[in-house]
């Protein structure tokens, strides 16, 4: 899961990180009363959660009431990489000297935890990771050790030559270590992390995603998730322990197992279709989870035919029959439905669906054809 | 012959009084698995009745199990909450193979648990998988009977369902498998695609390979200059994913792509580049597995 | 540095271990209404840093206030293996079912913490070592990996055969084992931990050690230092940095370094003395070390002459030298000063006795022998 | 020959612009111990001056160190809050042997400190100690040089006054050290009697042994049984502590005898068991390796 800039950093400063004061609002009147405790320039920053806030015009610095009320009201409602701006982030302006980069991730590679550092910060580290990778460099953390005093040490020698600040940020990537362990992290970034004309180290935009299989440990942190910006029938597959992206296309995907699900959509795309959607039903499925399945993909109004793609294994064949009655006779459903049932309890799936008069196929190719011209392209 | 499991297989069934441990349970042992004991902590002493009315010993701890039974093999259905625990005390307790089934284990706590596990020269399948079944011989974990028969290919995929599809299509023209493995839908996994080719390479039964990739990481990169280096038998590939979205988290935790990279198009370039022939769709794997095999 | 009793317990229900309530006075009065808080019968507990309270009368169950006063009235002011009882600890008295033993320590031979585990608890764990070692279970703990779950529970299964005990065990081992990690503890230990009729698992007397390299860090713990009750020249010795144990014989020792100290001491046996105490003045000398350490030696009575067995290496003798001098116009030194100087500065520090008329052995058998023969027996 | 340090020896000072860092720099270059660098973080680029106005380059970490000047031992005196972490540093740096001269170094700190050492193949000598002396070759810590000449003795030591107290006797007699090794008085130590022992053994140079051991724990007697099953050349051992009192701490950390086990008593008598000469006094030693070595 994904949080805010501004949640990140509440998590950095309570790991006594240094961080700017600031303070989140919906309002542009508010800004102001909130621009005014910071006295001089402030930054205006949607709270989104997507790169790119920049170049999308999210970000901005006001210098006057005017123009922070007018920095709020412009990025209020913006939309960046289809997520809409609810809230703004009002903080002062610093003067910066130096501008690092400093995060860490969990490698594949190494299955560990990896300290990245990088002198050249404020800019997009894939972009540096592509074209000077020389410039990172990176720090594979033995996870049952912690980072130790002189790992940390080393990397900020990378970024600063003056002691004083290779001393502060020595202390400061320690801190993010902490706050990365602590929080179940994924990833945690600060990016830029400046260096201030007095000779100060801060941290001036942070990013962070926790890990999902974490968030039950950090109720604090699973508080912070935006339901409120996130869409709907998200949500929803969330809450009912469902897997669900929305795409463009018109053919609603319904399947088990997130492989096949993935399969099922390029299966499409290669008769010619498109897929609305990936779906995966999970593993040990029960009628009511194919119920809030259908009422998902028929949310989307561009649906035009619902695809099941079901390879009973854990999941049994009846269970997803009964599940499609069902939402058959709660929703109303005007996009045909299109089966492919196989594997454990095969039998009794079919029979269900066929005393309503409905049929099934086996193979994956058969449905996925059928269904991809079912519809209007 | 096989890899991993086989009839020398004496498996232990961490959770065996769970819901999908008992049942997968009496799968495994009606497959022929000797299933030798099972784990619940608290209820060691109690039995838990297979099949036949077979009754299997449980224990409340791995150690235990283990030194009653000489289990060299474990497998995980235990909760999320308690699965890297249950990994770590099956490391820790002298089995040779752990399979975990559970999806859900927080992946700071797998950082930890396969460095244990390298120290103690434990191999870990999955988590996040559906196990591993050699036909004819053995099954720890869930992949369903019926879908596989004995003969020589190998089987290597990061999903479940999508390695049914493939291997049912296998079966049903008559090509069957020495050793199917799910090697699990998590960003980190104990055994690679290249530790499961290595075990193949050492297999005299297994004349061809079917390897099953997604999107996300790239252990299908890696496996494919290994492959280009290391191995003399065909390997036919598939990849899922093409038409998924950067940045989105498709089902399984590793199925992600970040920026340009673990996209399903590399993945084939490389796979192409390499030697392994490339599968459109699942059913296309089956003429491909044909061919290699003239 | 050892902790008491009371105190230990405060830790252990830090870090969430069932202790059954208890508060500490020095009047009998005020244990007699604590005692009321706590209703029915209470234990009242000699807190001293020693073991055998309950041998020597330091531990007693008293059921009306009465017999609360007296208790209380009759431990404090007992002396304990020479320590003075100041305080004691009222409990309420437990139903037990049964006694266990648990205990962490770090272990030379693994260089590891170790935790072990007995069910014959409430008795001496050193005594049960010794006749049946194979009743204590043994767990080394990889320092880097932290106790794990399943190794908490295995040394839980070797207490209990009752599930639910076995569960509270669990958790009791691995939050000992946490406050053993958060508070810098060479040792700790709750003897008995017992199960009640109820099916509860508590800690009922508790013991620890923390490292003294380790206290800087836990003020908290550096505040629970009893120095009313240590005596006045082991407060004085630890303030100044010097290494100081009284003993029971005359020979006062002066010396550099621990083990020439009780190569010094065995020395001065070897020549028929006794002596008075070990004496460390540390590595780096300074001449105002050694007028202390000349205070704190002479304070004892018994003492009949001082013995200095000084070889320089980091310690200059001329320092040495300087102290001596600088405290005989200080104090009021009446027992004869035998010196033995050698090493670094040597010629220095034997110029500074001979311009105030005094002079050094270079022999360490030489200067322990005339010492000897200084004293009365 | 010697054992641990020697002409080869290339030296880093951690800790050398420190008061003792400095001055035992100095010590060490002056007796021609190959000293090629040091470490103070936020002083590197500097240098420090050695005696002869050499220049010893200072750098900010043991990793830039030892790659500028292929350091293969460091020794440490920086001051106890920072010593752990000067000791994981040169741990983590490739060099071969870490001499810890600084005291207080917390015990739990050393336990995670001796695990990261034994993984990573490094001896670490202390911490506690007053270091290693090769008379004539090099020397690494603190034990003055007046006191020792080369000779065919090996002494290992719990102690550091003691020490010098032992050696100065054989010095003054005409009796010769191939090298001296201060292993520390702490309770968890990098380097036991029995490494030291095992090191001398392959020393052909040293043809008899002092060890010098004090109360608490039992290395000295695991070192007497040790001597009795693997070494042929003749030992001779002091104990310090006869008069200790238990349960009380003798200045270093280590040297306490818990309950009736480490006390001096025992450990003399596990010396006499195993063919070990039991000097009752400091100067009784230079009779016994007199008599050891006729």
């Amino acid at each position: 899961m994904d949080i805010h800039e501004y949640q990140a950093k509440e998590i950095l400063r309570d790991n006594g990180i240094p961080v700017p004061p600031g303070r989140v609002t919906k309002d542009p009147n508010d800004a102001v009363n909130i621009a005014k405790d910071y006295g001089d320039t402030v930054v205006v920053k949607a709270q989104v959660h997507s790169g790119g806030r920049g170049k999308a015009g999210g970000v901005k610095l006001a210098g006057t009431s005017d123009e922070v009320f007018a920095a709020a009201d412009q990025i209020l409602g913006l939309t960046i990489s289809g997520h809409t701006v609810k809230e703004v982030l009002i903080t002062p302006a610093e003067d910066i000297d130096s501008e690092a980069y400093l995060g860490i991730l969990i490698d594949r590679e190494s299955q560990s935890p990896v300290v990245m550092v990088c002198s050249e910060g404020g800019v997009d580290i894939e972009e540096v990771a592509e074209k000077s990778p020389e410039s990172i460099k990176k720090l594979i953390v033995d996870p049952r050790q912690g980072l130790l005093h002189h790992q940390a040490y080393g990397l900020a020698g990378a970024l600063y030559n003056d002691p004083s600040l290779v001393k502060q940020a020595t202390v400061i990537i320690k801190q993010l270590y902490q706050a990365f362990v602590t929080s179940g992290a994924s990833m945690i970034e600060i990016n830029p992390l400046i260096s201030t004309p007095t000779g100060e180290v801060k941290a001036i935009d942070a990013k962070m995603s926790v890990d999902n299989s974490e968030l039950f440990k950090y109720p604090s942190i699973e508080a912070y998730r935006d339901v409120a910006s996130e869409p709907w029938a998200e949500t929803m597959a969330r809450e009912a322990g469902l897997s669900y992206v929305k795409l463009d296309g018109n053919v609603g995907c319904c399947v088990n197992g997130a492989g096949l699900a993935m399969a099922t959509m390029d299966l499409v795309k290669y008769y010619g279709g498109e897929p609305a959607n990936f779906l995966d039903i999970g593993g040990s499925s029960n009628p009511q989870k194919v119920v809030t399945a259908l009422q998902i993909i028929t949310s989307d109004p561009n649906v035009e035919v619902i695809l099941f793609n079901i390879f009973g294994g854990i999941t049994r064949c009846d269970d997803v029959a009964k599940g499609i009655i069902e939402a058959l006779g709660q929703l109303e459903i005007e996009a045909p439905i299109i089966i492919r049932l196989t594997g454990t309890n095969e039998e009794e799936g079919l029979k269900i669906l066929s005393a309503e008069g409905m049929s099934a196929f086996t193979s994956m190719d058969e449905v996925v054809e059928k269904a991809v011209s079912e519809t209007s392209n | 012959m096989s890899i991993f499991v086989d009839s020398k297989t004496r498996l232990l069934v961490q959770g065996i009084t769970g819901r999908d441990g008992s049942f997968h349970t009496t799968e495994m042992i009606r497959y022929g698995t000797n299933v030798v004991g099972g784990v619940t902590p608290g209820k060691g002493g109690m039995s838990f009745k297979g099949p036949d009315d077979q009754k299997i010993p449980i224990y409340n701890t791995v150690e235990e199990a283990v030194a009653d039974t000489g289990a060299n093999t474990s497998v995980i259905y235990v909760p999320p909450a308690f699965a890297a625990g249950a990994m770590e005390e099956a490391v820790d307790s002298g089995v040779a193979l752990v399979v975990a089934i559970t999806e859900g284990v927080p992946v700071q706590a797998m950082t930890k648990i396969h460095a244990f596990a390298q120290d103690r020269g434990v191999r870990i399948l999955g988590p996040n998988c559906p196990g591993v079944i050699s036909p004819g011989k053995a099954k720890v974990g869930i992949i369903p009977e019926q879908i596989v028969m004995p003969g020589p290919i190998g089987v290597i995929s990061r999903s479940g369902t999508l390695t049914y599809e493939a291997v049912i299509n296998l079966t049903k023209e008559g090509i069957g498998q020495t050793t199917c493995v799910g090697i699990g839908g998590d960003p980190l996994i104990g055994t690679s695609f290249i530790d499961c080719l290595t075990q193949f390479k050492g297999d005299e039964e297994t004349e061809a390979i079917v390897m099953i990739g997604e999107i996300g990481g790239t252990d299908e990169q890696d496996a494919a200059e290994w492959i280009s280096d290391n191995l003399d038998i065909p390997v036919v590939g598939f990849i899922a994913g093409q038409t998924a979205p950067p940045g989105r988290q498709m089902g399984h935790a590793g199925a992600i792509i970040s920026g340009s990279s673990g996209t399903a198009e590399e993945k084939m370039r490389c796979f192409e580049k390499n030697g392994v022939r490339v599968a459109a769709r699942p059913i296309d794997i089956v003429e491909l597995v044909r061919e290699a095999l003239d």
